[in-house]
């Protein structure tokens, strides 16, 4: 059964995907996670900072959900993505996504990211790494 | 028509605020109407508005849309989630 | 630093991801799971049962998880694949890799499992679900 | 020379055993020799054996390459994993 979920959450999403139960018809379930880099555009970072439209982000990201089932016929999707401070190494973004074959599932992965990253209103701030000065109190 | 406009991320660092007031001289303005005000009332800003589109209600709007009293209105510029 | 793993294990695999350190040069990680589907070929089975040819399979895993790491320039891939009973809904085959940019490991993922299916000396045997007639112990 | 061949999947179903050994001309036969000399024992998996490559010692051989005594030899044909 086609299903679409998206949510907003505070902070940092959970890493580990469990999947309790899987129906006996998806062959395939593609997890991508969005991990916070160390680097933004060449400069250390410590963190990034989220700021979402709520609840636009979310309503954007389930009607995403949905035209992806329909485009690429996989079974369902769910996306959720961090609002507010995420650290380096942390995940901001997670999508799962069930299939009968891999290939539509990969594909729709592909596409939802791509659309995610043009049309859901959400913002990221770098928040940068303090330098080594400031770390050590003193200019090295 | 007078309308409140919410700002986010790198406009509303630009704008220093979280919203403007923008006023129209139609009394029922669309979305484009909206837009050309707030590019005319912000000279500065002009750059970052011409890759923004209006959102009403939660939903990205057309430029025909028309904006009601009530209805809340935001500009969404260039996003960068994932 | 670029990192090809892959074991064969005995039953199902864990369904879970767990992504426990995650390094900040990785911005995208993909998991693949692959679920034994309650039908093959139009019939209805309980179960698929793996054969691998120990330990060239494993071998051949490894060698692709390595040559992809090359051609996508991805950052690690770690594969595993079920040895013997895996029932429908568990998971029999797990890929998951790590990337800066996720197009990358989408890309990684879709050419391994399809290099996989036609290299690795792995294959399956459904084990067909009793009919109902036998389920009752009569005919209907 | 006499080469024990390994079966796997559906060809050890074909052969209803895991293991065949065959007789090659050759005194050093190469993989082809290995695979031809397979085909003419078991007329009855000759479609099946088209599709299929030789292993030595777990990795993919050439046609030309020289099997030894001690070498592990397997039959590959058509893999279903995933």
């Amino acid at each position: 059964m086609a299903c679409a979920v998206a949510h907003i959450m505070d902070g940092p999403l959970n890493p580990s995907v469990t999947h309790g139960h899987m129906d006996g018809g998806a062959g395939a379930v593609v997890t991508f996670l969005g991990v916070v880099r160390s680097e933004e555009h060449g400069a250390r970072i410590d963190a990034l900072e989220y700021t979402t439209y709520d609840p636009m982000a979310e309503r954007i990201l389930r009607a995403l959900a949905a035209d992806a089932i329909e485009r690429f016929s996989v079974r369902s999707i769910a996306a959720e993505h961090s609002r507010g401070r995420v650290a380096v190494g942390e995940c901001s973004f997670r999508l799962t996504i069930a299939s009968v074959h891999r290939r539509e599932a990969l594909d729709a992965a592909d596409w939802f990211i791509e659309r995610m990253k043009r049309d859901a209103p959400i913002w990221k701030r770098p928040i940068p790494a303090p330098s080594p000065a400031v770390i050590d109190g003193a200019a090295i | 028509m007078r309308v409140e406009v919410l700002l986010f991320g790198p406009l509303a660092d630009a704008a220093g605020r979280d919203s403007l007031s923008v006023n129209t001289d139609a009394t029922q303005p669309t979305a484009r109407d909206v837009l050309d005000a707030l590019t005319q009332a912000q000279p500065a800003m002009r750059s970052m508005l011409t890759a923004c589109r209006l959102a009403v209600n939660h939903a990205f709007a057309d430029d025909a849309t028309l904006i009601r009293a009530g209805d809340e209105v935001a500009v969404i510029g260039l996003v960068s989630g994932g």
